[in-house]
């Protein structure tokens, strides 16, 4: 790793990342410079050392002054926080230590199509929706009302609640062609796969009115945009989310094209509290019922770097946001995030006039667990084998 | 610590809470609170803080952010940083 | 629909547009220009009626043109045949004669976000998870394995299959921004909804390497690509499918962002025509349990305008493409395909080198499921009370 | 029809694959069916079927081009129209 000959070049940062916080500089670093060929934190946590693609020498100076800046802007406003753990699983030893990408690949039950995208094979398909079945089940007693969105939304949706601003580095733009018989002729024509991108002219594109959709609730909260709800509603819906991570996409673990199951409460703030609370408490039994190891904790989200210390921070002062962390066993300490239940405040009733009937803001949350990462999780934890799963887990699945 | 000082802290703590969020003298001297001004808001509240901070030679421990969501509690956390 | 203010401009075609081909020749006119408002086919069908766009006159020329090219092109080179019709389930009196859209809409039970997007509530979600469960329950003898693909897909696959070129117009393609400090920052400082568009710089998007997938089992070859098989597959799979379809996107009848319910065939020609002809029998059985009116005919895909005469009439001599078309009562005569059973000889085997163990490429067929649409004439022939549903539907809701 | 005729029927069938698919003259004269050569495919198939019909004044009914995957066949269609 810290062999000089990989990262030739060193970028000392004058501070110290703190622990905790160098997950997210590393997040960021990956969108600095498309001639980043990679980089990694020193072991003292005081400097960025990096290698650049092929040819790329002049922009050295560059580079090394956007990493510190980027670097530096996000520990200057960090703020130390203990982490909140609400639950915690853990586990001395595992069924199984090693990543299981390479035998799920061998196997036929995970096959790479490119950057964050996986296709899942038999036993993969039977975890995921055994899991989504259960968990159904699980929040049978909340009666929630079943909704399908679409996977496409439009941009006006992500207008409104800031996303664009908030997330603009994992964004995917959707276009279609201009509905202009020569530009799709003259496409079609010249269209051809270059190895890693396909050439298009851009000009055969329409302007884009869509993007792929991020999570699964934006749908929901557009669907009540401006009402006034006589009533607390629960929905669930499941859905593809898409984000792009660039460098951080990374087998099962970070996927660019991704399935969750959705729990979303809107009505006044205690109730929405007091929901998040009841499906904490139920989500509790099913991952153990799954023998999981795991730990509920506070968590924020991944905020480009202009929003990432407020709104992190914000995040942490009202415990807006745990994550379920699954541990990952072949990364020594590693887990990942498999779930997250989430409060918003009146955020999103005010962003999109959702009011009580006396015209206030209505507060909402929601529940969220991504199904290929449940998956990945429990065949780290428990193997590849079926025979070997938990019993909840193949009673589950064969319902 | 006296009443005198403690209308001190309150006047620069309605000083920063209008220069952040561009209010009014008029609204500036009515009740204030997150949410209403409706800027006052996940944002806007830790560009307050920051604010204070600076304003108030004063620094706010992550625990009570989420307490500091009107003029009383703010006061209250600058005169008595040991809470 | 004749009204001369209505349309003002005309178009003498020098010939009749066979009945069995207007369908198809309007479907591509809505792709001739960008200034084109609105059009029609006379009832002559000789002459296509159109109006521009304010402040568009100037095109008229052009337009005029474009529309006469197109038209005559489809039938110059059309031939005709007799519908080969398998089953037929025609009805005299249906429960419902109305259009069920603006009622769904009322009722919470569908939700336009924009051009062939729309939401699902909990009714019509209860009959697409029902009838993708009850057909995997149907076809549970053919032993499919179950798989899960990706929403989007590399531009290397669709180029590998000649799609990009078939189907130039219904493409989407997907741009993650730029991974450039510069770029993310100006794009999220700039970015801006315009009413029907988001303003963006084109230059901080990245070359496309993906587009969003047309159908399913493109990536099931994929998968299996450059291989050697030693057994006959069956897979099976559901997953989101786009097509733009510019001005034919029209309610659930024709979505932009819609689900699939696929099984896939991959082995020797016989096997997968044998494969194709069961599976038409269990769905048989399916849509009769579900008391549906349909027909199931041949049919053809709707390739862009220069492929579109030959691979059509290939599709029709070989019978590769048959539909499912269920009944629309509110549009007398009209019907929407909600499945189709296809055959692609050793089409993908070739495009995707996967070869019985002497290197002949296999064949493959596919047999698909469009759920929204099976919950839309399911809803446009019973109504939208579950109460009025035919006994084999509400027993399936409730399983 | 004599046999004389077939012949000739046949070397202008094999001249339009030839033409078609850009045949060298021995591949034109050797065994020719769909799949071989590889362009003739699909789209291949319905261009020849074009070709055909233009060279040899002949109209090809829907139902039959899927049989006309060889030279043979090809032939007895253009020769017995009927069918």
């Amino acid at each position: 790793m810290g062999n000089p000959s990989e990262f030739p070049h060193s970028v000392p940062l004058g501070l110290v990342i703190p622990a905790e916080l160098v997950g997210d500089v590393v997040g960021k670093l990956h969108y600095v410079s498309e001639q980043l060929a990679g980089f990694r934190i020193s072991d003292s946590r005081d400097t960025v050392q990096f290698r650049l693609k092929p040819g790329q020498e002049a922009q050295r100076a560059l580079v090394t002054e956007r990493l510190r800046e980027v670097a530096t802007k996000l520990c200057r406003s960090y703020r130390s926080w203990g982490d909140k753990v609400l639950v915690s699983r853990p586990r001395e030893q595992f069924a199984c230590q090693e990543d299981p990408h390479p035998a799920l690949e061998r196997e036929g039950q995970i096959f790479r199509y490119g950057n964050g995208r996986y296709g899942l094979g038999p036993h993969m398909v039977a975890l995921v929706e055994a899991f989504d079945r259960q968990f159904l089940r699980t929040v049978e007693s909340f009666s929630p009302e079943a909704h399908q969105f679409p996977s496409i939304i439009g941009g006006d949706i992500l207008s409104r609640c800031r996303y664009i601003k908030s997330f603009p580095h994992s964004l995917s733009l959707v276009h279609h062609l201009r509905e202009d018989l020569e530009a799709i002729q003259g496409f079609a024509e010249q269209a051809e796969w270059g190895g890693d991108h396909l050439h298009v002219k851009p000009d055969s594109l329409a302007p884009p009115e869509t993007l792929l959709s991020p999570t699964v609730c934006f749908h929901c909260y557009a669907w009540l945009a401006d009402s006034k709800q006589t009533r607390p509603r629960i929905i669930t819906a499941r859905g593809k989310c898409f984000r792009f991570e660039s460098g951080n996409l990374r087998g099962l673990e970070r996927l660019w094209d991704f399935s969750m199951r959705e729990l979303i409460f809107v009505g006044p703030k205690e109730f929405v509290l007091e929901q998040r609370q009841k499906v904490i408490d139920a989500s509790t039994q099913l991952l153990d019922r799954w023998n999981l190891s795991y730990e509920i904790k506070t968590a924020t989200d991944p905020f480009f770097i202009d929003d990432f210390s407020q709104q992190s921070s914000f995040q942490r002062a009202f415990d807006l946001k745990f994550e379920v962390r699954a541990a990952l066993p072949y990364k020594p300490g590693g887990s990942v995030a498999i779930g997250s239940f989430n409060i918003h405040q009146d955020f999103f009733g005010r962003s999109f006039s959702i009011g009580t009937i006396d015209g206030q803001p209505l507060h909402t949350g929601c529940v969220g667990f991504g199904l290929e990462r449940v998956a990945l999780a429990l065949v780290a934890q428990h193997g590849l084998d079926p025979a070997g799963w938990p019993p909840g887990v193949r009673e589950d699945i064969s319902r | 610590m006296s009443e005198l000082e403690r209308e001190q802290v309150e006047s620069k703590v309605r000083a920063v809470i209008g220069q952040t969020f561009g209010l009014s003298p008029t609204e500036t001297a009515g009740e204030l609170r997150m949410g209403d001004p409706a800027a006052w808001d996940s944002m806007g509240h830790m560009q307050l803080i920051v604010g204070l901070e600076e304003a108030c030679n004063w620094s706010c421990p992550g625990h009570q952010i989420a307490e500091l969501v009107d003029v009383p509690t703010i006061v209250d956390a600058i005169c008595n940083p040991s809470n």
